[in-house]
């Protein structure tokens, strides 16, 4: 068997969890050893490759770029990770949801013009940021999920507990504490 | 997008209670009137109705019923006098006046307009009849017509059901309606006469 | 008061004629999961948190309302028991809008322990996103919808510890909500005599001390029941 | 009064009665086709006619083919006439007197009326609603006549429990036994309630025997209290139904004057007042507990059972719960004997049973039959089928709590077994027939949405599983759920039927369950192309806007 090949993907977050998959410390160079870090903010590969055992995956979809981004990762990865509580629930990026129906126009209007101090402007050149979906979604409402790592961020703890599953060649997943959202 | 059916309003009111008839249900057990209810010839029946209940608390929905008959609507002010009437706790008589869809917190058209949504006139087309009256009247249901002219409503079922799909005009249950039949009856209800 | 036996998960328990299957199960040292239960009030059984399976009855029974009788034969951990719960948790964090990272009882939420408790790792159902305010208007309190249950524990308390009946629930379904007298802010409420039991009661981050912020939120709910057993067994002599 | 007054109250009323009477039918369905016009232009006409000593018009409760209505009966001669017009009141009075008419005649010996037995109904559209004398003369009140003083509470409720009667509200508990723990049960003061909030869409029985014979259920109460030993009752009715409520309201007055109803009655030592409770518009007040929360003034939210209300109900009282129908059947029960009754039905659904037949059906209305009809003959036979030749796709039964009954189950006999092995239940009787137009998932989608809106809120499970249901619904008959929504909807249809506080919420899922049984295909129709359970990626990208 080939070395494991592992992935990291930042969708619609605050990169909190990947602040603290860096708190692994030590743990990384075992893990280093062991596995081959094929995609992730953290390294400089600019397309998810094909083939990935597992992924990580940080935020909720909020726009069209996490859309599809997400599609192209299910594709080509065999585990799933919804990696802290926006991955798993939306969490913060989905309070716009709130707003309705119409939340993508919405969230813009409350952002660049209500609580503007200066420059009440919305964007509007093409691609200056991504076409926002109308409502934020957690990972599982677009795509399978095979293992869920709630916390806001996990603690370096719970990422390695269920890295340690990965390494053992178990189905990841967590228990107990290791469970629990905020 | 998907989960818009579960959306609903915000539903706490942020307008402070009219103070005007001071009378926090726990020093009133013999409050008077004020002047202005008083003067009103409604509060006297009404009092007098609750006296045929000998001021049971149990009677607290017949006594709305009976406020909501003679005022129209139940406004703060009334919910007070009940409470204080009945010894009740004002979150009491508010809990219970939400709970039934029968009272209506907020004033009424001059016409009302019950479209029935049960079985028997949902399989025969009662809700193509309730769509053309909101499209007509330019409310949806449980609303009011901005002259206040029409008070558009659904009822589960009125038990009208062999007559099915059955709308009621001001308390009158016409059968069998449609959607031309409907507008028919709302003509001069509604503003654009049509 | 005569005694009565009976058999919670194989394990034979002995309590008090009257007491519910919950209160022997405590005090055998068995553990069933409740979140509209509070020591010193009455029970709603609304929660079904605490529902268990007893032998010879076809329905799920409420642990909490449920006394208990000679010779039953109880569960409160079987596999059906464990999936109701975990959905029943689902369903409620998908009501309302719980985000716990943002909330001033996150680590001190009954609501967030039980889902963890009960291996829910994430919710299934679509999240509602619907739209409820903050009341801000009292000085020391403020009551967040977004966060409410309705659990009605603040409302028992209002209503049998402190004796004001300041708070009910208004409206019906999802649609219910926790009001003060009549829904007006709870600043201006005429009957609030400012206790601060209800904050105390709220299992939840929805009733809070204002000034609290993320996880700031810590309650000790037993002082209720203190309260309420010192009255009953007049412990208190002045 | 004594039963000397009420025996000459009765042949008074038998001996004062005219050559001819015209009954002109006074239930809901009619007055909305101008029924009380149609009387007063009867009444008129006889008067002009100078035939005042010779024909009574009798205002009546429900003649049962609502749909033809308003419809008017002239006695004797067993004739009816169907959708009468003001204008018609002239001729049809002069027919009386052997002239022709072109009024639109009805036929009574059609299966519709035909296969009819009636008990319940029995003066329904007889008897005048509005008169006690009318009632009396009737047989009315003999029944609680001789249970005081011929029967002990004990041997009247063995009769009940004899008779086989069961609940007509829909669970179909035995009636007697009911009684016989609140009789057990020791406490001064104990309650009798009649539970007409009658919710379901498409159920209006209760309505009618308001409606049309007030003084059986006030008779079927008091003999109640009397087995019980309660000396007060409520009967609770909707708010949407103002003329039974008025027609109640006149019932009691007159009882409580002439001694029927109040403190001695028949100069026994029993006591036994009643008053009505009005609802205000929440379908979860049909639920027992609900239902005494909301007659002790309160939110209408259930409570857990165990106690049940014949332990601990009203003001934490004994409390027995019936629903209208249930007594009504009282009195005859008592005046033709257990046996007679027992006689009638199935092995374990005894008597008759009273359904309303709405929907798409030829002949809508009231029918009161055997139990153990069955559902073809119900619809096929007497309802005459689903208009315009179409034919029937399924029966639902047991409104929102109930399901649907596909047409090819409708050689089913009606019974409280057979139609909960058919995944439905027998409710309070509304029956509403479905022709093929109608689609499954639409109809599951509506009652769905009804139990969410109806729903208290107290427990989870139904407060926000019906919510989500009803959110899987909609995605579903919007061609946008998945196999993993429908799987989602269905494990939680198990859990909410599972889990919920009461009735509302247990049997919330029965119309999913039931459509999907026996429909699923049309489900399976209107799922999204996807895999996995997850829409396909053109699905999703297509929906992202």
């Amino acid at each position: 068997m080939g070395r494991l090949r592992i992935a990291t993907v930042w969708l619609g977050g605050c990169s909190g969890c990947h602040m603290s998959f860096l708190d692994l410390d030590e743990f990384l160079i075992d893990l280093a050893g062991k596995v081959d870090l094929v995609y992730s903010p953290l390294i400089d590969v600019k397309e998810y490759p094909e083939n990935v055992d597992v992924c990580l995956i940080e935020g909720a979809v909020c726009n069209r770029d996490n859309l599809e981004m997400l599609l192209d990762v299910r594709e080509r990865t065999k585990v799933l990770v919804s990696f802290g509580d926006c991955a798993v629930t939306g969490n913060v990026p989905a309070i716009r949801n709130q707003l309705g129906a119409r939340s993508s126009e919405n969230v813009l209007q409350t952002a660049y013009i209500d609580n503007a101090q200066a420059n009440q402007r919305l964007p509007s050149k093409d691609g200056i940021i991504p076409t926002l979906l109308e409502r934020v979604r957690p990972i599982h409402e677009v795509v399978a999920v095979e293992a869920y790592m709630p916390g806001c961020p996990p603690s370096a703890q719970r990422i390695r507990a269920l890295l340690e599953c990965v390494l053992e060649g178990r189905p990841p997943k967590l228990e107990g504490e290791m469970l629990r959202f905020g | 997008m998907r989960a818009e059916g579960l959306d609903h309003q915000v539903y706490c009111r942020s307008r402070p209670v009219n103070t005007e008839t001071t009378t926090p249900w726990d020093k009133t057990a013999v409050a008077a009137l004020t002047p202005l209810q008083a003067s009103d010839k409604r509060y006297k029946i009404l009092e007098a109705h609750i006296k045929k209940y000998q001021g049971r608390q149990d009677a607290l929905i017949e006594v709305l019923h009976k406020a909501q008959e003679l005022f129209g609507f139940l406004e703060d002010s009334l919910l007070l006098f009940v409470g204080s009437r009945l010894k009740l706790p004002p979150s009491r008589v508010y809990g219970v006046a939400t709970f039934y869809h029968y009272f209506k917190l907020k004033p009424q058209g001059a016409h009302t307009c019950v479209v029935c949504l049960g079985t028997a006139c949902y399989v025969r087309g009662s809700d193509r009849v309730l769509a053309a009256i909101e499209q007509s009247a330019g409310i949806k249901s449980g609303e009011t017509t901005e002259d206040k002219q029409l008070s558009l409503m659904t009822a589960r079922c009125i038990g009208a059901c062999s007559i099915a799909p059955a709308v009621v005009y001001d308390g009158v249950i016409h059968p069998k309606q449609d959607p031309e039949s409907a507008l028919a009856q709302l003509k001069g209800w509604l503003p654009h006469g049509n | 008061m005569a005694a009565k036996t009976l058999n919670i998960n194989g394990k034979q328990v002995s309590a008090d004629e009257g007491a519910t299957i919950l209160e022997a199960a405590i005090e055998a040292g068995i553990k069933i999961p409740t979140l509209c239960h509070l020591d010193g009030v009455y029970d709603a059984g609304a929660c079904r948190l605490c529902l268990v399976e007893v032998t010879g009855v076809n329905k799920l029974l409420s642990a909490c309302t449920t006394r208990i009788a000679e010779g039953m034969e109880v569960h409160t951990d079987t596999e059906q028991l464990r999936k109701y719960r975990r959905m029943t948790l689902e369903l409620l964090f998908a009501e309302r809008n719980h985000t716990c990272s943002a909330c001033v009882s996150n680590g001190h939420c009954e609501l967030q322990a039980l889902a963890w408790q009960n291996g829910m790792d994430h919710v299934r159902y679509d999240y509602c996103f619907p739209r409820w305010s903050v009341d801000a208007s009292h000085p020391r309190y403020g009551l967040d919808h977004n966060r409410c249950i309705l659990c009605t524990r603040c409302v028992r308390v209002c209503w049998h510890i402190e004796g004001a009946g300041t708070k009910n629930v208004a409206g019906r379904g999802a649609k219910s909500f926790i009001i003060d007298d009549l829904a007006q802010p709870w600043g201006d409420s005429e009957t609030c005599t400012s206790c601060g039991k209800c904050v105390i009661a709220c299992p939840t981050g929805a009733l809070f001390t204002r000034g609290s912020t993320v996880a700031e939120m810590e309650r000790d709910p037993s002082k209720l029941a203190f309260i309420v057993n010192a009255r009953e067994r007049k412990q208190w002599v002045v | 009064m004594v039963i000397e007054d009420l025996v000459e109250i009765a042949e008074k009323e038998r001996a004062g009665g005219k050559k001819t009477i015209i009954r002109c039918c006074m239930a809901a369905s009619c007055m909305s086709s101008r029924s009380e016009a149609v009387k007063a232009g009867l009444e008129k006409a006889v008067k002009d006619a100078g035939l005042s000593d010779q024909v009574e018009v009798r205002g009546v409760g429900c003649m049962r083919l609502c749909c033809q209505g308003p419809l008017v009966g002239v006695e004797p001669g067993n004739i009816l006439y169907q959708k009468v017009e003001p204008e018609d009141a002239a001729s049809l009075v002069a027919s009386t007197q052997g002239a022709p008419t072109d009024v639109e005649r009805g036929d009574p010996e059609q299966p519709f009326f035909k296969k009819q037995l009636s008990i319940v109904l029995s003066n329904s559209g007889v008897v005048d609603p509005e008169r006690i004398e009318s009632y009396i003369g009737a047989d009315g009140y003999k029944a609680l006549h001789s249970v005081l003083f011929e029967m002990t509470p004990k041997e009247l409720i063995d009769h009940i429990i004899a008779s086989g009667l069961r609940g007509r509200g829909g669970a179909g508990y035995p009636t007697g036994l009911k009684w016989a723990t609140v009789a057990k049960t020791p406490s001064a003061q104990k309650y009798v309630v009649c539970n007409g909030d009658e919710g379901d869409p498409g159920a209006f029985m209760d309505r009618s025997v308001l409606e049309s014979d007030p003084h059986s259920v006030l008779e079927g109460m008091a003999i109640a209290g009397y087995a019980v030993g309660a000396n007060q009752g409520f009967i609770y009715v909707r708010a949407e139904y103002p003329l039974a409520i008025k027609r109640l309201q006149i019932a009691i007055r007159q009882a409580r004057q002439i001694g029927l109803i109040g403190s001695g009655i028949f100069e026994s030592p029993f006591h036994f007042t009643v008053d009505i409770r009005i609802g205000a518009g929440a379908y979860v007040c049909g639920e027992e507990t609900a239902l005494m929360a909301s007659i002790e003034g309160k939110r209408g939210t259930p409570r857990p059972r165990p106690p049940f209300p014949a332990e601990s109900g009203l003001w934490n009282s004994p409390t027995l719960i019936n629903n209208v129908e249930t007594f009504a059947n009282i009195a005859p029960i008592v005046r033709k004997g257990a046996d007679w009754y027992a006689s009638i039905g199935t092995a374990k659904s005894k008597g008759t049973k009273v359904f309303a037949l709405a929907g798409k059906i030829e002949n809508t209305g009231l029918i009161e039959v055997p139990m153990g009809t069955t559902l073809r003959q119900i619809v096929e036979e007497m309802g005459g089928g689903a208009p315009g030749g179409a034919s029937i796709k399924a029966v639902q039964t047991g409104g929102p709590s109930g399901g649907c009954i596909p047409a090819n189950e409708l050689d089913t006999p009606v019974d409280y077994e057979s139609l909960t092995r058919l995944g439905s239940i027998m409710g309070s009787g509304g029956m509403i027939v479905m022709d093929e137009s109608t689609r499954m998932p639409e109809v599951a989608r509506y009652f769905m949405e009804f139990c969410m809106d109806e729903s208290c809120g107290k427990c989870i499970p139904c407060r926000a599983g019906t919510a989500q249901m009803h959110h899987l619904l909609d995605r579903i008959v919007k061609r946008q759920g998945t196999a993993r929504d429908l799987a989602t909807l269905e494990e939680l249809c198990d859990m909410v039927a599972r889990t919920s506080l009461c009735g509302l919420g247990q049997n919330a899922p029965n119309p999913v369950r039931s459509t999907l049984r026996y429909f699923r295909n049309e489900y399976l129709a209107l799922l999204a192309p996807g895999s996995n359970g997850q829409l396909a990626r053109e699905e999703q990208t297509a929906n992202s806007h």
